[in-house]
């Protein structure tokens, strides 16, 4: 494709690598770009991506499988689009998914991208582990498959086959069991919700799988949908729609927040510790939802909420979105995103850093053990924290 | 061209010139009264033209139906007397001139909403009270196209609204609606007072925005939660050309259960926000629009106001913060009764 | 250049050993949970095919051997850019090497070509007989495990792999068969898109006697006795704590037993 | 990786250096007019000591060498005009000590103003720096290397007049630290030792600052601001004059723009103020509003908006957010700021919007005030087309008209371009010339630092 049929084309140049988007908007570090926080080169950021974009569309560049890193180390996390103050800032995020749109038509992507998306087609997650295996995480658990109940709990491919991501979904299946919320999984039936798919480019396959589980979902009778993803309830909101689905989808901590209020959630159990939370980007800067999982924290008894320097809308994401969380872009360094965010969370004397995301769960997780600070950082899910406050059933 | 219909015998056989004497910034006897206006009605110099504030109450003060206030700044114009500085008349003149773009006609039905210069104001027209409004312009590009000009009778530029306003009445006009509901009742004053004034015509009906809000709340009625709140209303300098309208802004505030606190500035003796006076040029303006603007909110201190409520964002530029630092928070009317019906 | 491709589609292994199951036959392993996917040798053989079509010209034809559902890896091989796609309608699975290959070069008699690919050995049973049968059947010269090709002047320039990473440089004069090892390109991505465009390409399917073979031409001379699983060690171990900790651990562990 | 970035490679690590297509096409450009030129070598170091091992290769391989820091100043000075290793300063961004009583900050090259901005107020709230009013990514080091300033310019002069103490690397690689700091005691003065000032203003040409320490001044708690609105710009170096004797005022910028058309014609003084109290805030405010303006508003030549504890400020924020880019939707910008006498602004003004008008660029035009209207700092101001080639060469040609008015009208252009450069120095006086020749070959003898700029022939 020429830069002239380029979505864009009539944009991408506008941009002037003032730089704002590589700050939050205190200023305080330069590196709230999660690509240019690892790299630190004009290329990762988001001002060079979109001018190397425009270059290949205008071929002046060729392409080469580090133009694709470069491309493609965008986590898609948001921070250019809130920090940009040009009229043009909500389509920066869309002008590079296309640009990997592009790169995918014409079958020039990085290996590592390749693979990812191999994998969710032929298996449905990122893994490329059996479809067969999907439904492993809820061994041992007495988690209902899905027949009618109010809710399907969608766990999303993380969830489902990462072991450490695997711990966060049965806490939640066992928090919803506690709130006495009528739900169904759908085990080795459930496919991938394909937002990262949708953020690396590939529209075709998204398209495919969103229209898969629409069509799953509408012959289960499904109409109330909970995700453990932020990623799941992203795509779920606002593109699943685009296929007149109309389902009611809630984030976990969307619910968990209900259920408190309405005193149907018993968490007098307490949780002691001083803590902090990290915003999932999904949850946070796209779906502006920074109070639920806040909200459910500070009911418990014993939690002793402290913020980040950087948090809610300035939040650092943790490096593993848009697919990067499996392609690892960002990682092998000690400039990776999620192990600055660790030594962020560490910098707050918190003993526990809690997220609200599988993806981000796993990332930070395998930083604060890189970091060596596992002794004084303990990474957990919020599900898992609600999970032990929950006193045991009886009483 | 247009011209202002002021009937003199009128004004001349006058045995109360209420418009001076009331005046709450000049302190001026009948017969002072009577020899100004007939200097001023003969196009002579008045100390009354320097010492106007602009504050329009005259137009509501004159029991003669006649346009004092229209005849003064006719008067500071052709005797190059204005108010304010020359270089702010010229920047306040060029606000007025449409820069970004062509007008684009967007498709409307009624009941329609002109927004004028305050599209960016358009986010509080939404909720129950608003279903079915159709709302121009909705771009701050736009905006130029629908300014209603009034504003320049604070600059002694009567001419420019004569000149430029046949064409904004036009931009509406090409909507095709009978009925034009005034968000800013600078516009209603505008087409309700202004233009029959001058005899431009004014092709739609012109209804205040405060209309408007107290019929949908009558239609509303079994939802409205009564609020509670005691407030005070700031009357906007404009709201003196619709004083037959502003019984509305009392019989929203029953219908939605706030009490409109006993004060001194209320009603006729309500003070303009100092917006306007702390422009001008004369000595001890700058300060006369500080004190206008301490005695008003003392009052509404005194007087125990919880809610400052307005119709003018000018006003609520210029005193909101204000308010709000004396703990009285500032509220648009719409924000006031959608708090109401929820 | 005319380059015919032949590729073979089979179940997607690669992270999912432990699910394989043997099926009662004890021939074959249950193919119901498994999902298919063209041979990874074969998808390297394409690309080397695809791009010297596009440096010199001509018409690459993607062949195979195989039942209905292989149309899925044929149908993949168009999206990559391949002109043409034939099937010969059989069931591979219960046929040898030799059967293939008799039925492949059948074929690729039947096709204008002046170069011939395969992936060097398949995912699934790994004979790496097929290329240099067929090469026989066809009798043209051939070359197994190639890591680098150069094509000029009806000769082809081929790099083979040897033990230890030694290499041997062949020419060959074209018409040639060439077996292709993994790591001589990057097969190109195939789009969800490229996929439904490809619909359009011609996918043809020949059966035996319009090859003019008859099934008993077609005996295997091999016979599969049965398949049998490796048992899964029980031994594996986890290692936690950082990079640090874990590689002195993993250190200590070799040395105890023995390794270092 | 060729042998070269093999070495460099080991200097800085890996993921630290790049030869590839991609990172020399990103620093080939500069966000102005300026031509590309490729790099050969793109490195970004995190210590001095990692500076001083690149510059001894460069010097040793005799490869140009560019020090390069938000890249802002638009004018192409980062631009590796022959080549060579582009040095992005920027990973080297340690606050490393505030002295809150001798008021200062030590900070490295690559840190940005707005780090700096967002660091003291956290952690120093009584103090604060001269704030340039570039992006947020503009470094520290970057300013004072091209002589610039700040929102104190006006009570407190260049931000390269705050200079305490620098430490640079040599273009040979010594490591050389010049004030206090050279006798191993804080960071606090340049004074008394000999004048070494071979740095600040060579824009990278003797070599590359990697620490500076610079003076922070009292930050008051309350900040106000007010715009003069005059129709005769004549009028303004007399005002500009009088509101610096009072001393009562911080920043004082007098602008004058096309667009939005409100403000069209008209010259805008805006003023800002701030104190520690509401009587401080009113005495400063009377002093300037009664004493100086209102004769101007009396007599209807001027208008004041603001400035009034009863009126809201609209403040900047610091650093500002400047969208002015876009007005022609296409991501470009560039101007020329020159030193002028203050008494030039009116002059300045009338021959910038003809210059404007030839090119068809609405103007923009601004002298901010340095010391006590000592001088002024005055810019022209082109936006531009990125992605339309003729705009890019009108906004140039622009460029160019204005480097040469300004040395017309008795000013020195700062941070200029090369063709800014070559128009000063045909002007400048041989022996000068020469001595900045001397100084030069001195320090530099294989002409590796940022050749093409500040180049005596």
């Amino acid at each position: 494709m020429a830069l002239t049929e380029y979505k864009y084309s009539d944009v991408i140049h506008r941009c002037f690598r003032c730089g704002y988007c590589k700050f939050p908007t205190s200023f305080v570090e330069v590196n709230n770009c999660p690509a240019y926080a690892r790299y630190r080169l004009e290329s990762y950021s988001t001002g060079g991506r979109l001018w190397l974009i425009r270059a290949w569309l205008n071929d002046e560049l060729d392409w080469s499988e580090h133009l694709g890193e470069i491309v493609y180390s965008c986590a898609a996390c948001k921070n250019c689009a809130e920090q940009c103050p040009l009229p043009f800032s909500g389509d920066i995020v869309d002008m590079i998914v296309a640009a990997k749109g592009e790169m995918v038509e014409r079958g020039s992507i990085p290996s590592a991208v390749k693979e990812f998306l191999e994998n969710v087609d032929r298996q449905g997650n990122p893994y490329g582990t059996a479809r067969s295996k999907r439904g492993e995480w809820m061994e041992g658990t007495d988690i209902e498959e899905y027949r009618g109940q109010e809710f399907l709990y969608y766990v999303g491919c993380v969830g489902s086959y990462d072991t450490r991501a695997q711990q966060a979904a049965r806490a939640l299946g066992r928090v919803l069991q506690k709130g006495g919320v009528s739900f169904g999984v759908l085990g080795n039936k459930e496919n991938c919700d394909g937002n990262d798919v949708g953020k690396l480019g590939e529209a075709g396959l998204f398209e495919a799988l969103a229209e898969e589980n629409v069509r799953q979902f509408k012959d289960l009778g499904v109409r109330r949908i909970v995700t453990l993803s932020p990623h799941a309830f992203n795509a779920i909101k606002n593109d699943y729609p685009r296929l007149d689905s109309a389902f009611e989808v809630l984030h976990y901590t969307q619910l968990l927040r209900d259920l408190v209020r309405a005193r149907k959630l018993d968490v007098s159990s307490g949780f002691n510790a001083k803590l902090t939370y990290h915003d999932p980007c999904f949850l946070g800067r796209w779906n502006m939802e920074y109070e639920a999982p806040r909200e459910v924290l500070r009911t418990i008894p014993g939690v002793e909420l402290v913020e980040m320097e950087r948090h809610r809308a300035d939040a650092l994401c943790c490096g593993g979105g848009g697919g990067n969380f499996y392609t690892d872009f960002l990682g092998g360094s000690e400039d990776s995103p999620s192990r600055i965010r660790a030594r962020d969370a560490c910098a707050t004397g918190a003993s526990v850093v809690a997220t609200a995301c599988p993806n981000c769960l796993t990332m930070l997780e395998d930083a604060v053990k890189a970091e060596g600070l596992d002794d004084r950082l303990k990474v957990m899910d919020i599900s898992e924290i609600v999970s032990e406050a929950c006193p045991p059933k009886g009483n | 061209m247009y011209e202002l219909r002021f009937d003199e015998r009128k004004c001349l056989g006058c045995q109360t010139c209420d418009c001076l004497t009331k005046c709450q910034y000049m302190d001026i006897d009948v017969e002072t009264a009577k020899t100004e206006m007939r200097k001023i009605i003969n196009g002579e110099d008045s100390f009354v033209l320097r010492q106007c504030v602009t504050c329009y109450a005259c137009e509501e003060y004159c029991k003669k139906g006649n346009h004092p206030f229209y005849l003064i700044v006719e008067r500071q114009e052709e005797l190059d007397i204005p108010p304010l500085p020359r270089p702010l008349i010229k920047q306040g003149v060029q606000m007025g001139i449409p820069w970004r773009g062509d007008l684009e006609v967007q498709h409307v039905q009624e009941p329609f909403l002109d927004m004028c210069m305050f599209p960016q104001l358009a986010g509080s027209i939404q909720g129950r009270l608003f279903d079915g409004l159709s709302i121009a312009p909705t771009d701050t590009r736009q905006r130029a196209h629908f300014f209603c000009q009034l504003m320049y009778l604070h600059y002694a530029r009567s001419s420019v609204i004569r000149e430029r306003l046949p064409q904004i009445i036009e931009n509406i006009a090409k909507h095709n609606v009978e009925e034009v509901v005034c968000f800013h009742d600078e516009c209603y004053g505008t087409f309700a007072s202004y233009a029959p004034a001058f005899g431009i015509e004014v092709p739609f009906k012109p209804v205040h925005f405060f209309e408007y809000l107290y019929n949908r709340l009558v239609d509303l009625k079994n939802d409205i939660k009564p609020l509670n709140l005691k407030v005070a209303y700031q009357r906007p300098c404009s709201s003196r050309l619709s004083s037959d309208k502003l019984h509305f802004v009392d019989d929203i505030f029953e219908l939605i259960g706030v009490e409109s606190v006993e004060r001194e500035y209320v009603g006729e003796h309500a003070l303009c926000c100092g917006g306007a006076i702390r422009m001008q040029k004369y000595e001890g303006r700058y300060e006369l629009a500080d004190d206008v603007q301490k005695r008003n909110i003392e009052d509404m201190v005194q007087a125990g106001t919880q809610f400052c409520v307005f119709n003018c964002p000018a006003c609520y530029d210029t005193l909101g913060h204000l308010t709000a630092r004396s703990g009285i928070n500032p509220i648009f009317m719409g924000d006031l009764c959608r708090l109401a019906v929820g | 250049m005319d380059i015919v491709v032949a590729v073979k589609q089979v179940p997607d292994t690669s992270e999912v050993v432990d699910v394989i199951k043997i099926d009662a036959s004890g021939k074959d392993i249950e193919r119901g949970t498994l999902v298919s996917k063209i041979n990874e040798w074969d998808e390297y053989a394409l690309e080397e095919a695809l791009q010297w079509k596009q440096k010199l010209g001509g018409t690459v034809t993607a062949v195979a051997a195989g039942p209905g559902e292989w149309d899925d890896t044929l149908r993949r091989a168009l999206a990559m850019g391949a002109d043409r796609a034939v099937r010969v309608d059989e069931d591979a699975t219960v046929i040898d090497c030799s059967a293939v290959a008799r039925t492949l070069a059948a074929l690729i008699r039947r096709l204008p070509y002046d170069l011939v690919v395969f992936g060097a050995q398949s995912e699934d049973f790994g004979s790496a007989q097929l290329g240099p049968m067929v090469a026989e059947m066809l009798g043209i010269p051939h070359a197994a495990l190639v890591i680098r090709l150069q094509v000029e002047e009806g000769e082809a320039h081929v790099e083979r792999e040897l033990e230890g990473g030694t290499r041997e440089l062949y020419t060959l004069r074209l018409p040639a068969l060439l077996t292709i090892q993994t790591g001589i390109n990057r097969p190109r991505y195939v789009s969800f898109a490229s996929v439904r465009k490809a619909r359009e390409k011609e996918l043809s399917v020949m059966s035996l006697d319009e090859l003019g073979l008859s099934p008993e031409a077609l005996t295997p001379a091999v016979e599969l006795d049965r398949l049998e699983l490796v048992p899964a060690g029980k031994r594996a171990q986890l290692l936690s704590g950082s990079a640090e900790e874990a590689a002195a651990k993993l250190a200590e562990i070799l040395r105890d037993s023995g390794v270092i | 990786m060729d042998s070269i970035c093999q070495s460099l490679a080991e200097i800085v690590g890996e993921s630290h250096v790049s030869n590839r297509p991609e990172e020399l096409y990103v620093y080939s450009r500069d966000l102005g007019t300026a031509e590309p030129h490729l790099p050969q070598y793109v490195v970004s170091p995190r210590t001095t000591e990692e500076v001083q091992q690149v510059v001894k290769l460069a010097n040793r391989e005799k490869i140009p060498v560019v020090p390069l820091g938000g890249g802002l100043t638009l004018a192409g000075l980062v631009m590796p005009l022959k080549g060579g290793i582009v040095l992005d300063m920027k990973r080297m961004d340690s606050i490393l000590e505030v002295n809150e009583r001798a008021r200062y900050v030590l900070v490295e090259a690559g840190v940005s103003q707005g780090k700096l901005v967002a660091y003291l107020d956290r952690h120093h709230p009584n103090l604060v720096h001269s704030e340039p009013g570039a992006p947020g990514q503009a470094t520290v080091a970057g300013n004072v290397a091209i002589h610039g300033q700040g929102d104190l310019a006006q009570p407190y002069g260049f931000n390269s007049d705050m200079v305490n103490g620098l430490e640079v690397v040599l273009p040979t690689g010594e490591v050389c630290r010049i004030g206090s700091c050279s006798l191993g005691q804080q960071w606090f003065t340049q004074h008394p030792l000999p004048d070494l000032g071979l740095f600040l203003g060579w824009c990278g040409t003797t070599g590359i600052i990697t620490k500076v320490s610079l003076r922070l001044f009292p930050r008051k708690r309350i900040r106000d601001m007010g715009v003069f609105v005059l129709e005769d710009g004549d009028l303004v170096p007399d005002i500009l004059y009088r509101i610096s004797h009072t001393e009562m005022a911080g920043d004082l910028i007098a602008w004058s723009q096309e667009l939005p058309v409100t403000v069209s014609g008209l010259h805008n003084i805006s003023i800002f103020i701030s104190g520690d109290s509401e009587e401080e805030m009113e005495l400063k405010r009377k002093l300037i509003r009664v004493g100086i303006l209102g004769e101007y508003i009396r007599s209807g030549t001027g208008g004041l908006i603001g400035l009034s504890a009863n009126v809201r400020p609209r403040l900047p924020r610091r650093p500002p957010v400047s969208t002015i880019q876009d007005i022609k939707k296409g991501g470009g910008f560039e101007y020329v700021g020159a030193i002028m006498p203050v008494d030039t602004y009116p002059e300045c003004c009338r021959r910038g919007a003809d210059i404007s008008a030839r090119h068809d660029i609405a103007y923009t035009l601004l002298g901010r005030v340095i010391g006590r209207s000592h001088a002024m700092m005055f810019s022209w101001s082109y936006v531009f087309n990125r992605a339309d080639e003729d705009s890019v060469r009108e906004a140039r040609e622009a460029l160019y008209e204005s480097d040469d008015l300004a040395l017309e009208l008795g000013g020195i252009p700062w941070k200029p371009g090369v063709y800014g450069q070559r128009a000063v120095m045909e002007r400048m006086d041989p022996n000068t010339l020469s001595l900045m020749k001397k100084v030069k070959e001195l320090l530099d003898p294989n002409g590796i630092m940022n050749p093409g700029n500040w180049e005596v022939s």
